[in-house]
Formats: structure tokens, C-alpha cells, sequence
């Protein structure tokens, strides 16, 4: 089991013929992902790799492939348009891998989004994967193995590390989420926290935080309200200087809001175990699960 | 992005925003002129991105032409905060009846931009948001719909009682927005806004931020850096397209992705170390952009070991280890370096320092420990 | 019983210190509306007529005085920014008197109504009243008498002089509503149709519709299929030429499309009895509902 | 209000519409110049707010500069529906390879702004409504979010097969919008957007309906009104604020309301009449508006017998009395007057009236039927 993404999904890339989503179109497809469509418009009607239809807006797409889920590689300028258009399609499911959109593009898109009903993963994130069935994204697939662990993480490349550490230690994951880095996003930790706690296939929970903002503080407070799993959490940043943004639009610690002791409080206070090193990850998850997640 | 307050106000006066009149020089005699124009009470201000101006003695009350020569003579060329002051701003010394905070900041919680306005002004507001929160009113903007009449107004009335000035701040309240939407402003703040003993209502400092992801679009807002006004490595870094932020440690770090970085330089502290900087050379990188990266975390001479931390995903690590190999080939490296890849292409990565004589570590925790360690000898 | 407005409606009138405004709300007060509070910005802390409390803003009259209900008489160029107060104040019945908004206006006005949850009537409308509970708007109360039929109209002096047909021959009013003569406005005859349909207090229904636009031919359509008491109905207009404005802005046949002949086709296809003249009504309803309705 | 092409032209232009170079003349030598100057061969169109221009020999193709000063001295002074043509509009003839519509109207139904496109355009677009509807694309924009990119670019694919045109025509469409919500239109039409040999996307005319109730806000736009352009009377009316149109019928009809004015309209014609007119005189009605309905509807050489027809809600019937008794003071009225009036003041208006001999009456039907037989009688 899993959240968000399984062999059901069937997915759409806008921006295929691009360098990136080409790329990465073509990962996914390795990996397993049913990827069924393109769209990038003025090239309708070519086939992606021979055999992946192309098409020129998604509402076409949509409508002779039945996609089920979109995920977006297109330049920061036209994301925002990319995610009004598949939302305006219907898609169900969005993730923007794009990173630099303008917050402002963003605050716009939301409420299309929520009036629409639908749930936009990211912006700048590296998606998601459900191991073993579907890619959505860039997470590298080949370090993810199937399990019981559900991650979510505002980072791309720290979760690699923290997956990494999992997998290499035989801890398999149900499914992991990169929510994105930017400080409008479309899905929170709360989301996740919540579909994994109603996944019948999560047994424990890895949150990866980092500076700024308020999301980890309303997640711990939700998990002590809402979530019986165990809860392992990092927060990145401890040593990051006031007032200055950590490379992610959203890593800034505001006056003094934000900061890594401010949410490692709360996850304390909410129960949930602290790792201190990446690596801590590993020992965290066994000493909750014993031997049971071992799967 | 952040403006100098004579940027800013520049933009707020295109907006119709009511301000005394004023203007920014460069050299006391040019300060000294404008005093003239303006009557000779003015205030002297220097224009650096430093909170605290005040204190720091950067901003002067003068009472007449010479005095304004004197402060602007002192003023111009000073440090504040490491930075040094290249221009000040001059303006009128206001009578001021009452002081207010307007603010309008793009806020993560609601996904919309949000109005700060508080009668309690002139202080930090940050000041008056912890120790007297009901003092702030907040008041979130759908932007699909924009600021609507009756929201400006409502914050109007949260400021004054006579309807002229709430009618005066409500409009102020619309072109502040109009700024903010029209320049990707992620804060707009207008710093007291201050009722005159007249009754008129004049925003008299400002400070506006740009979203950097906005800068794209808007080639006119980034003609208004000032590369001065930042750390040089800093300005080289971005020049460079590396997300870079210089510490006081004695340990360079080379990461790729924002979060591992954060936790590449955390996890130095937690072995004992100081990070040096933080660095993120981004998700495709370049052999070229390793080189920039190593070049700008030599010219720091606290340096003592440099991290290379790489998760290779979309990065090739094979690529970044071209890259080091490139660059101590074109300047001598004279610190250690310490290398951890894992991930895409790692064997080929380890091939290609192998042949140099170099090696590299897989585990990120066996990386910074030994960092740590050289960093320490060498100190 | 009624629909929309009754004995409970707690009013709130939008521009009370105005010339119109404060015309009509002595007259509603007059007839035994419970204006409970007035708003003019800058006027906040008065009293109108010595009893009715004054407010700057929608919100603190809500907060003050529970008002359940808006009417609007504020001048056009402020007309849509009066309706936006309203409903983010969170009332949930809006009434807009006011005559000469430009339509764009409206068309941004219409999603913010809608996604808040509440009813607009008008704008370019005479209100509405259930006789002898509560007159909101301008019908004038002394045509009015309570009773069992429910009437809709697009017009307003038009309505008047059906109502006081069937007033001067002892047919009582459930409430009459004057939906406006604008091209957007926020309730249509369906919205009126169901809501008198769901009524037990009415026992037949008065729609009078005019020229322009296709209101009347989809309330045919639910006529139909969904309401089961007598519907008696009157197109003004027939004489009307074509592309011209006949006063009201939503008065305007465009080609060939909002004819008098094609909403007469339309309501005899759904079985409503048409009215040829306005005097009609009362033999019209005399005969669908025998001696009953004059009660 | 409708604008003539070549000033809906000005709006597009401004907008930044890709169109052909053209200019309006008012008299036949600017005409002859500004074909010369556009190289000769041209297309002479008359200005009138009247459809089926072109049927009437009001649009005309000139080879060259001299037919182009013949074709200008025919058009200019003709009429068209009974409208004198006073401009021509004077554009290069364009080779042409594919002519579209493109129309952006204020849609009832679904309370938005909706384009409508056709690659069948150049030809009434109403007629390719009825017969081929499916041969037009429909859009309705949300307002609040305005027309968005993938909006645009679907419209423009329904359009074209060539990517450049597809964008071309995108570009326009974003244009158009700009133009319908800039300028409170409720119709903006594009009409051929034609496709040249070269391929380039062009309009070629325009059509622009500016809402009424915008141009208290627009007043620059209020100063594009032709009133040559409209019936004498209805222009008169326009400027006393009185809502009339011209009939051809002989029972003038003074009435308060739009619906009951309508109604009142077809109860004349119920019994046998024709009405002359419409006129609502609004809810709130001075004396003064019913002298001014009274003074155009007896211009009228057609009118036998005149209607009041009066319910008096916020209307005060004895300020309708005191119109009718004043106004037959100013002028002599020499057709019949049935007036009928209820509601509020109604005993006091009868008073006003008996007082100069006048009566009124109290029924609808009555007062219609009284007026119709007047008018046969007077015929």
C-alpha cells in the first residue's frame, strides 16, 4: 500500500520534450512508471521515445489517455500556467518539479487548486515515489526499495540520503513524498502525515524538515492530536544564520520564527523521535518497530 | 532582493504614495545641496542593508545646511555592520503627530500576501508582534480578487479615527498593494507611516524585498542591486549562479541540494567543527560550476579543510569529480579536501580522482568527521 | 410561510445615509422590517432616526447587532465593493438595489458570492417582501397582502402593477420577489421556482419575464421537470425591435435569441398559463386554484 | 454604446493587435491621400453604426488612388438605414488566405466573459451559429483569474495548424481580453482575423460594444459617442438621461419602469395600436423629465395620441402631474393625452390635473384601450 501514487497512476509529462522532462521521462518509464502522455504544445501528434503520444494541451491528452496524474518540468516562467492547465483539465493529482517560480505565481494558483479539488505536490520538489510501482518525479529510483515506511521532506537530495540510509539497512518504504521547498506549496507535511496515518500499508513515519516557517510546528502538533504511528524527525538548518535564505525560497528564518530549536521543540513536545544525524534514522526506526519492518 | 530605502521609496512614489519630498547623493557636498533645497532641517540617512542604522549612528538629525555637510561627511563611507556606506539619503525632518506600521508580506501560512498594520509604529515591530500581538491588525488578501475597498478601508479605521486619514491610509493601503503585486515584492513595508500635526498622512521610510524568482520577469528591478552592499564572495557566488552564504567557520563546504547543505553543515557542528560557509551547487551541475565553487571557498584564508558533500541523483558525480580535478589543475588548493560522492556515475567519479591520486568516502558521517579532524590540525 | 425573507430577517441596510437609503429605510421600518443596523463609512457611532445604530463597516455591524441580511443603496461605482462587504461579512442574503453597475463588475462579484455560500438578489431589483413579516428593498408595502402565491419578475414597477391585481382582488402574496433586470444577476427564476416549490406557504406561482437572454427558457425547462404547482407567467416585450436596450441592460434581443415568441414557445411547451396581459393573472390563477388561494 | 470600426481600431491598435496600417477621412481628398499614401490600393468603408454595410454599397474596393477618391466622394454623405455616412475608414486591400472570428462577449449565462472563435469567420457569425454550430469554439474566462495561458493557446490551436500561428493567435486573444476588461466592453470582435499568403495573423476589422454603465468611470471613452450616428431623438433623450427608442407606431408612451413600459407597449398593440416609442422615465422623475419626455415624443410628426402610464412606488404621481400641467403651459400639445396614474400621491396628482381639466384614469387596460381608439380616431 501506499499514498498518492500506485500502479493505477497513470501519468502525463508536461514539458516532455524538454532537456529535463525528457530526462526524466525516460527514468520513469525505466522505472516501471506508466507514463501514457506528453504535452508540449506545437509538438501534438509526435510519439516520445517512439512510442509515448505527445500532445498539444493536456485537455487532449486527458481526453485520449485517461491520465490520471501530471507531473510538470517545464521552465519557472510557464509553471504556473502548466499547473493552471492541468488542474483546469481535470488531473486530479499535480506535481511541479520546477524550482523559481515566483511565490506570487504560486499564491495565485493555490486557490484554482482548491476550488478545483485537486492536490498540486511541490512547487521545486523532487516528487514522489510509491518503490516498486510508480515514479513520479526525480527521486533516483534505484535507492528506494518497497516497505513499510512512508517519508515526506521538504529536501530533495537529504532525503536521498536519508532513503539511502534506509534501503541499505533493509528498511523499505511505502512511499516517499518531496513536498518542495519553497514557502507556498501544495501539499504540506500535515497532508502526508494524515494519508499515511490512514495507509494501512505505512507502519512508521520519517518527516525531514528544515528552517522557516511553521509547517513542522502544526505537523507535530497534528501528530500528537491525530497520529498513532511513530514519527522519526530531522530539521536541516541548525546552523543556519538569521534573516538569510538557505538556498530553498522557503529555508529563512524570519526574525525569530523558524528556527530548527523552535521545531525541534515542537517535535519533542509532540512525541516525535529526533534524529540528530541523518544516520540516526536507522536506530530510531528499529528501536519503534523491531523487527517487524524489516520486510 | 533588497532595496536601498531611496529605491524603495522611488517606488512607492510612482505609486502616488504621499512621501516628503527627497533624494539620495553620494557625496557630502551633493547631501549638502539637497539639504539647501529642502530647507536645511533635514535627516541624513545612510543607505546600507543593515538593520539598525540608527544605533549604529547612520542616521542624523541636522538642523541646517552645515550641520547636514557635517552628518553626511561623517556619514558616507562608514562602516555599519561590515558594510560600508556609499550613499545617503536626505529628507525634509518631518513634524510627526502620530506613528504607525504598515507592512504587507507574501505569507507561507495563508498563501496570500497579508497586511501587518499596528498603531504602535516607529519601533521593530517584531518588538510589538511578540510582546503586544493584539496591537497588530492582520488581514490576508485573496489574490485572485486583489485588495477590495472595503478590506483597505477596514484597516484604515484600524489606524485612525478621523475619516479623512482612514480614507488617506485606505488608498496608501491600495497603492501599497498595487507595488507590491506589481513589483514581485515578497515585503513591502512602510516604516512609520506618520500623521503630520496638520493631518496629513505621509509614509516616511520604506523597505521593499523582491522575490529573486521574480527578477526574471522584472531586468529593471535587478538593475537595482548593489553589488556593494553585499559580502563580495556573496556577489561572486551569484554571479556564478551558486546559492552561497559565507559563515565564520573554518570549514568550505561543497553540497549539492539545499537541505542536504543545511544538514552537510549541522553535521560539522555536530562532530565539532565550524562550517565555513553553506553552498549548494545545485541539482545539474557542471564541472564549471565546481570550479567557481572551489574558487570562491579558497579566497576565504579562515579555510582550513574543504567538505565536498555530492548525492548524486540528477547531479553526475562523475561531473563534479571533472570538476575538482579541473580546478587543482588551474590554482593550487592549498587546504585538504575531503571527498564524499555517492549516487549516479560514482564508480566512473572514483576512476577519474583516482588517476589524480585523490580517493573518496561513500559515507556521509565518516566525510565530516575526518573534515572536521583535518580542519582542526590545520588550525 | 415565505421564502428568503421573513419575520426572522434581521436587516442591515448598506448606504443608510443616503438620500435613497434613508428614504427606504423609514419605509421599511414603516412596514415592520427589523432594520437592525445602518453602514456608512465615517458615519460609525450615529443613529438613524434616533434608533438605528450606525456603522462603518459591514463586519462590526454583524458583530454588533447580528444582521442576517443586506440591502444596498449605494451609488453604481460603489455598488459591487458594498456586495463584497457583505458577503465576506458573512451574510448570508444580499440585496442590490442599486441600478447601473457595469456588468464586469458583476461577473467578478458573481464567484466571491458563490464560493462564500450566499445569495445576491439584483442587483437593479425592487428586494423583496413577504407581506406583513418583512419589505426588503422598494416594492411599495401598501399594494402587498400576505397570502398563497409567490411571484418572481425581472421588472419593477411591472411587478407592482401585478401585484396589486391580485391584491385589489383578495389574492394574497407568500412573498414576491423582484430578481432584477440586469444580464448578471445573482438569482434567477430557478432559484426562485425551487425555492417556492419547497415552500408549503405557496400554492401557485407568478413569473414575469421579459425580453433578452435565456433566464425564462431554462425556468420553463425546470417548470417541467421539477415543480408541480400552477405556474402563471407574462413576457413583457413583444413589441420590442430587436438589438436595442429596452431600458433595463438585460432587456436586449441579441439576433435572434431572447424573443418574446421563444419564452412564450418555452412556458407553453411546460404547460405555464400564459398571461397575455398583466390584468390576465387573476382569472389565470382564479382558475387553477379555485376559491382556495383567496384566503 | 457602439464605436465605429476605426475607433474600435484604435483600441486594438493600442493594444498592441497586429492589424494593416489604415486611417479615417471625413472628407474625399483625405481620403485620396491617405490611399495614396497607403500605396493605392485600398478598401473605402463607411463609418455608420448599421449592419450590412456592404450590401449597401457602403464598402468598396478601389485599384488605385484615383477609383479610391470616386468610391469616397460616392460613400461619404450617403445614408445607410437612414443614417448619413460623415467618415470612411480608408485601409490597404489585403491578400488574404484564411479569414477566422474571433469574438469576446459578456456571456449572461454563464456570468463570464466568453470567446467564441470559428475558422469560419468573415461571414455573419450568427448565421454559422445557427446552421453550424459546432464550427464555433465556445470559452468562458473566469474573471477572477483572468484569461490564462493554456486558455489562449487551446483557442488558437481550434484556429490554425502552424505553431507560429497558433501563438500568433494567442497573442491576440490575450491582447483582446486586455481590451474587453480595459475598457468595460461587453462585445469585442475581431472579424475576419485573416491569415496572409506570408502567414502572418492580422485583424482586419473590428467591433467594440462598450457597456453603458462603464462610462461614468471612462469618460474618455463617453467622448468617442457619435451622436450623428443616432436617431436625432434618441440622441436628445440620451442627454436629458431619459431612456427612450424610436418607433414607427402613432400612440406615444410615457412610462415609468423598463418592464411596465414594455408591457404597456404591448398592451397597445393587444388592442389594435402601434406604439410610437419606448420611454422609461425612470423611478425618481422630476417634473422636469416629463416636460423633456413630452417635448420629443410631440416632435414626433407620426404620434396621434399620447399614454401616460404611471404606477407610483418611489415615482410620486403628483410630480408626473405637475410635468404634464407645466409642460402643456411651455408648449402646446396638439395630440390627445390619456393619462393614467396610481399609487403614491395619487389623490393629489388627480387634484393637480382636474385643476386644469385634465383627468386621469387608474386602470391599465382602460387607459390603453382609451389612447388606441384616440389614435384611430386622429389617423
Amino acid at each position: 500500500m501506499s499514498i498518492f501514487v500506485d500502479r493505477n497512476t497513470r501519468l502525463l509529462v508536461q514539458g516532455i520534450t524538454g532537456r529535463e522532462g525528457a530526462f526524466h521521462a525516460r527514468q520513469m518509464i525505466e522505472y516501471g512508471t506508466a507514463v501514457v502522455a506528453g504535452v508540449t504544445p506545437g509538438k501534438g501528434g509526435q510519439k516520445f521515445e517512439g512510442r509515448v503520444p505527445v500532445f498539444n494541451t493536456v485537455a487532449d491528452a486527458v481526453r485520449h489517455t485517461g491520465a490520471n496524474c501530471a507531473v510538470i518540468y517545464v521552465p519557472p516562467m510557464a509553471a504556473a500556467g502548466a499547473i493552471f492547465e492541468a488542474v483546469d483539465a481535470g488531473i486530479p493529482l499535480v506535481v511541479c518539479i520546477t524550482e523559481g517560480i515566483p511565490v506570487m505565481h504560486m499564491s495565485r494558483v493555490m486557490p484554482f487548486v482548491r476550488s478545483h479539488g485537486a492536490r498540486l505536490i511541490g512547487p521545486n520538489c523532487p516528487g514522489l515515489i510509491t518503490p516498486g510501482e510508480s515514479k513520479v518525479g526525480i527521486i533516483p529510483g534505484n535507492i528506494c526499495t518497497p516497505g513499510r515506511v512512508g517519508l515526506v521532506s521538504r529536501s530533495g537530495t537529504l532525503t536521498y540520503e536519508v532513503v539511502n540510509q534506509l534501503t541499505r539497512n533493509g528498511i523499505g518504504q511505502s512511499t516517499c513524498v518531496g513536498i518542495g521547498g519553497d514557502p507556498i506549496i501544495g501539499t504540506d507535511f500535515i497532508d502526508c502525515l494524515r494519508a499515511f496515518q490512514e495507509d494501512p500499508g505505512t507502519e512508521a513515519i520519517v518527516m525531514i524538515g528544515e528552517i522557516g516557517g511553521t509547517d513542522e510546528q502544526r505537523a507535530a502538533a497534528f501528530v500528537k492530536e491525530r497520529v498513532t504511528k511513530p514519527v522519526v524527525g530531522f530539521i536541516a538548518g541548525q546552523t543556519a544564520p538569521k534573516g538569510r535564505r538557505m538556498g530553498h525560497a522557503g529555508a529563512i528564518i524570519s526574525g525569530s520564527s523558524g528556527t530548527a530549536e523552535e521545531k525541534l521543540g515542537a517535535f519533542e513536545t509532540a512525541g516525535v523521535d529526533i534524529m540528530r544525524r541523518p544516520v540516526d534514522v536507522v536506530a530510531l526506526l528499529e528501536k519503534r518497530l523491531g523487527a517487524l519492518s524489516k520486510r | 532582493m533588497n532595496l536601498h530605502e531611496y529605491q524603495a521609496r522611488a517606488l512607492l512614489k510612482t505609486a502616488g504614495i504621499p512621501m516628503l519630498d527627497g533624494d539620495v547623493a553620494s557625496t557630502p557636498t551633493e547631501a549638502e545641496a539637497i539639504a539647501r533645497r529642502l530647507g536645511g532641517k533635514v535627516v541624513i540617512k545612510a543607505q546600507v542593508h543593515a538593520g539598525g542604522r540608527g544605533k549604529a549612528g547612520g542616521v542624523k538629525l541636522a538642523r541646517n545646511t552645515a550641520e547636514a555637510l557635517d552628518h553626511a561627511t561623517q556619514i558616507l563611507g562608514m562602516q555599519i555592520k561590515g558594510l560600508t556606506v556609499n550613499k545617503v539619503l536626505v529628507v525634509p525632518a518631518a513634524d510627526i503627530a502620530t506613528e504607525s506600521y504598515l507592512g504587507l508580506v507574501m505569507d507561507r501560512e495563508s498563501q496570500a500576501p497579508v497586511f501587518m498594520v499596528s498603531s504602535a509604529g516607529g519601533v521593530d515591530i517584531e518588538e510589538v508582534a511578540a510582546k503586544t500581538p493584539e496591537k497588530i491588525v492582520r488581514l490576508a488578501v485573496d489574490p485572485t480578487y486583489g485588495l477590495l475597498p472595503h478590506q483597505a478601508l477596514t484597516l484604515g479605521f484600524s489606524l485612525y479615527r478621523d475619516f479623512n486619514q482612514v480614507k488617506a491610509a485606505a488608498r496608501i493601503m491600495e497603492q501599497l498593494y498595487g507595488v507590491f503585486t506589481g513589483n514581485g515584492c515578497s515585503l513591502a513595508e512602510i516604516n512609520p507611516l506618520v500623521t503630520t500635526p496638520a493631518g496629513q498622512v505621509l509614509a516616511l521610510d520604506a523597505k521593499i524585498v523582491i522575490d529573486d524568482n521574480e527578477l526574471f520577469w522584472r531586468p529593471e528591478l535587478g538593475l537595482m542591486r548593489d553589488d556593494s552592499a553585499e559580502e563580495p564572495s556573496e556577489a561572486a557566488a551569484r554571479r556564478a549562479n551558486l546559492s552561497f552564504i559565507k559563515l565564520e567557520g573554518n570549514v568550505g563546504c561543497v553540497v549539492n541540494g539545499a537541505g542536504l547543505a543545511m544538514a552537510t553543515m549541522d553535521l560539522v557542528k555536530y562532530y565539532g567543527g565550524e562550517p565555513a560557509n553553506f553552498l549548494d551547487i545545485g541539482g545539474s551541475s557542471s564541472p564549471e560550476k565546481v570550479i567557481n565553487a572551489l574558487k570562491i571557498i579558497t579566497t576565504d584564508p579562515r579555510v582550513r579543510a574543504i567538505l565536498f558533500n555530492i548525492f548524486g541523483g540528477i547531479t553526475r558525480t562523475d561531473d563534479v569529480a571533472n570538476g575538482i580535478v579541473e580546478a587543482t589543475r588551474q590554482f593550487k588548493v592549498k587546504v585538504p579536501i575531503v571527498i564524499r560522492l555517492t549516487g549516479t556515475n560514482e564508480s566512473e567519479a572514483i576512476r577519474i580522482l583516482e588517476k589524480v591520486g585523490m580517493t573518496a568516502l561513500s559515507d556521509m558521517d565518516e566525510a565530516v568527521q575526518r573534515v572536521v579532524q583535518l580542519a582542526r590540525k590545520a588550525a
